[in-house]
């Protein structure tokens, strides 16, 4: 009796322990779908592909742990997953950079402001900058799919607000707006809340689609101006 | 409002014609602000402490000198210097409250809280360029798989289009076999044409219902055919072109040509053989 | 026998430990440089990029081996070396989606005519029509699912007899096939005019399943003539 039973255990933690041994197929499943996508996905689309029963949040975590020492990491960007080569090896990669546009130290100091004050305004940009932007700026960074009109304040003259979008954060690595380096510290400054009477709450940027309060979403016309990339790479 | 707002809002409207000339109007400074900032700067120390009153004589002494040196500044590095002679003088007046009902510190500190936050939005943007970006420093997959897209079509029609399409095409052939019956009708004209064939190639006497075999392969087309060569041939014997002969009711007809016309159509029956006849 | 199971299970975490600890650096180079290139590389372009003294052919094998089991593998074609999907998860990399058509006039027509008229031979049909049928449009109202060949008529030729399907009164939202209406109430809808021959008839149509006098039984080999290929088959 006892046998029986110790022999059934046996091979109840045999069959447990050759399972885990073995690689779990939806591991090949995932590498195989995150290696073949040119873009990063979501946890919805992979879901999608895998047998029903998966988990497809654990097995993302074995396989961003698995590739972790690797030359090709998976990362998770804009709260979609993706291979990337290893950020220390870009050394090694350099070379085949395609000649990526050098923005303006304008542009730059624009692509911040939209990034940690988001949503932004034209004006409240050159308020910041102390410039008047030149028109050149903001259509650079359009173009660039870095930046995105979002809709138009609630203020007179209706201006057009600005945001950053998901090729922002997929092209600097950031999995969310909060992980802006040093967002912290500038939140922390009191320095964002600009025009705000003190006591407001300092604004914390955001890319959320969802318009704000101020906001009012953007009429059909408004990304006709060959300004604005097209809305379907907006959302992607 | 913070008071430094004021010469940009009036910029606005002016400089929207030529915007370039802006850019590098001072050796390379992207405006007013950045010209204080680099100003500041130069007094080390934190922005929060700096002296305002000791920067606005920076500015006023560089705009001096830039004046000297060239014809024209951009109207904002202009509109900043009044600005600041203007704050300078406040700053140096026993303590009043201006037109705005700000005091002269409150004008100071908000003129240094701009230049900090210019300050740390250039600290940021330098914080996010060194981050490894992609297509420079970090590389997604180069030779991407497509997804292989397998259309499954799935048709639709409507009851109305099965039925209208039914109706349309019966009607449509109803008014069709109408038109090939018309067809089936061998006419008077093309039986003589197809008898005058068979005068002239036989001499003698011919079985008119061999002859017409040629013509009657087509089931529905033999009742037509029989009909309208037994007509045209009446009317040939009626014209004198043609002879018929029967032994009995429903024997085989002959038929030849009649010898009289011969010598009229000679040229034309120009077959030897109804000569020997 | 726990004990047995915790040694066998400590070993493979230290098998596992000590790969991830000996994996040469070389291996990440050449992990990276492969996936993040554009086109299959050669062993020199590859031995160019990589410290001079590495073993690059043995270094690609190793590789090779490691994502042998994994959803992408390391494949060599025409002498260049490459990432490539698992050749056994192709299946992954496609969707499957559905494409709304509208039939042509040629097809719904045809298909009319098979509703009232079948059990019916594509010469039967071609006669009603007046036009001699595209093979096409058989195909298509195969694919469709509305129509399938019954049997063939015991006629010289033997030609096969189309029928409608149980999809087919689904989709017209029919009971039954002589819901559909008959030749008065096609009258009374306008559809047909008054203008109509004597003797003009309807036939009151009948999908029953079973093989009329004047039918023989399909073949097996009926089905495979090309005229009704399997759906995953059919491209656009």
């Amino acid at each position: 009796m006892a046998s029986l039973a110790e022999r059934r255990l046996t091979i109840v933690q045999n069959e447990v322990e050759s399972m885990s041994e073995a690689r779990p197929e939806e591991l090949r499943l995932l590498e195989a779908l995150l290696f073949a996508s040119a873009e990063p996905l979501d946890e919805t689309v992979l879901a999608a592909r895998l047998p029903a029963d998966t988990d497809v949040g654990d097995a993302l975590n074995r396989l961003q742990a698995e590739y972790a020492p690797r030359g090709v990491n998976l990362v998770r960007v804009a709260g979609k997953w993706s291979f990337r080569t290893a950020s220390d090896l870009s050394w090694l990669l350099t070379k085949d950079s395609v000649v990526t546009r050098k923005l303006s130290r304008a542009a730059i100091e624009t692509l911040a402001i939209v990034a940690y004050h988001q949503p932004v305004t034209r004006v409240e940009i050159e308020e910041v900058r102390g410039v008047v932007a030149s028109k050149g700026t903001l259509d650079v960074l359009l173009e660039t799919g870095w930046v995105r009109p979002r809709g138009r304040r609630k203020t007179p003259g209706r201006p057009v607000t600005y945001g950053t979008t998901e090729a922002f954060l997929s092209h600097f690595g950031l999995e969310r707006l909060d992980d802006l380096p040093g967002l912290d510290e500038l939140k922390g400054s009191g320095l964002l809340d600009g025009r705000l009477p003190a006591g407001f709450a300092v604004p914390v940027p955001s890319d959320d689609p969802a318009l704000r309060d101020d906001e009012d979403p953007l009429e059909p016309g408004d990304l006709d101006f060959g300004l604005a990339p097209p809305p379907s790479r907006v959302e992607e | 409002m913070t008071p430094g707002d004021l010469p940009f809002e009036m910029d606005v409207a002016e400089r929207a014609a030529d915007e370039p000339a802006l850019v590098v109007d001072v050796e390379g400074f992207e405006g007013p602000l950045d010209l204080l900032l680099v100003l500041a700067r130069q007094q080390k120390v934190d922005l929060a402490k700096i002296s305002i009153l000791a920067l606005a004589n920076q500015y006023l002494v560089f705009i001096e000198e830039a004046r000297k040196l060239r014809l024209e500044l951009a109207a904002d590095y202009l509109v900043m210097a009044a600005w600041l002679a203007y704050l300078k003088s406040r700053l140096l007046l026993p303590e009043t409250s201006g037109p705005d009902g700000m005091s002269a510190e409150d004008m100071a500190t908000a003129l240094a809280n701009r230049l900090r936050r210019l300050e740390a939005f250039r600290h940021v943007a330098e914080q996010l360029l060194v981050r490894p970006q992609l297509g420079r420093d970090i590389f997604a997959r180069g030779q991407p798989e497509p997804i292989a897209e397998i259309k499954h079509p799935q048709y639709s029609a409507t009851l109305y289009d099965l039925l209208s399409a039914y109706a349309v095409q019966r009607q449509k052939s109803v008014l069709g076999h109408v038109r090939f019956a018309k067809r089936t009708v061998w006419s008077l004209a093309e039986a003589r044409i197809a008898l005058e064939r068979l005068l002239g190639q036989a001499a003698d006497w011919s079985r008119l219902d061999q002859f017409l075999l040629a013509y009657m392969v087509e089931p529905a087309l033999v009742p037509t055919v029989v009909a309208s060569s037994f007509a045209a041939s009446l009317e040939m014997v009626r014209e004198g072109v043609a002879e018929l002969h029967q032994h009995a009711a429903f024997a085989p007809i002959y038929m030849r040509r009649r010898m009289v016309v011969r010598e009229v159509t000679s040229d034309s029956g120009a077959t030897p053989s109804p000569r020997a006849t």
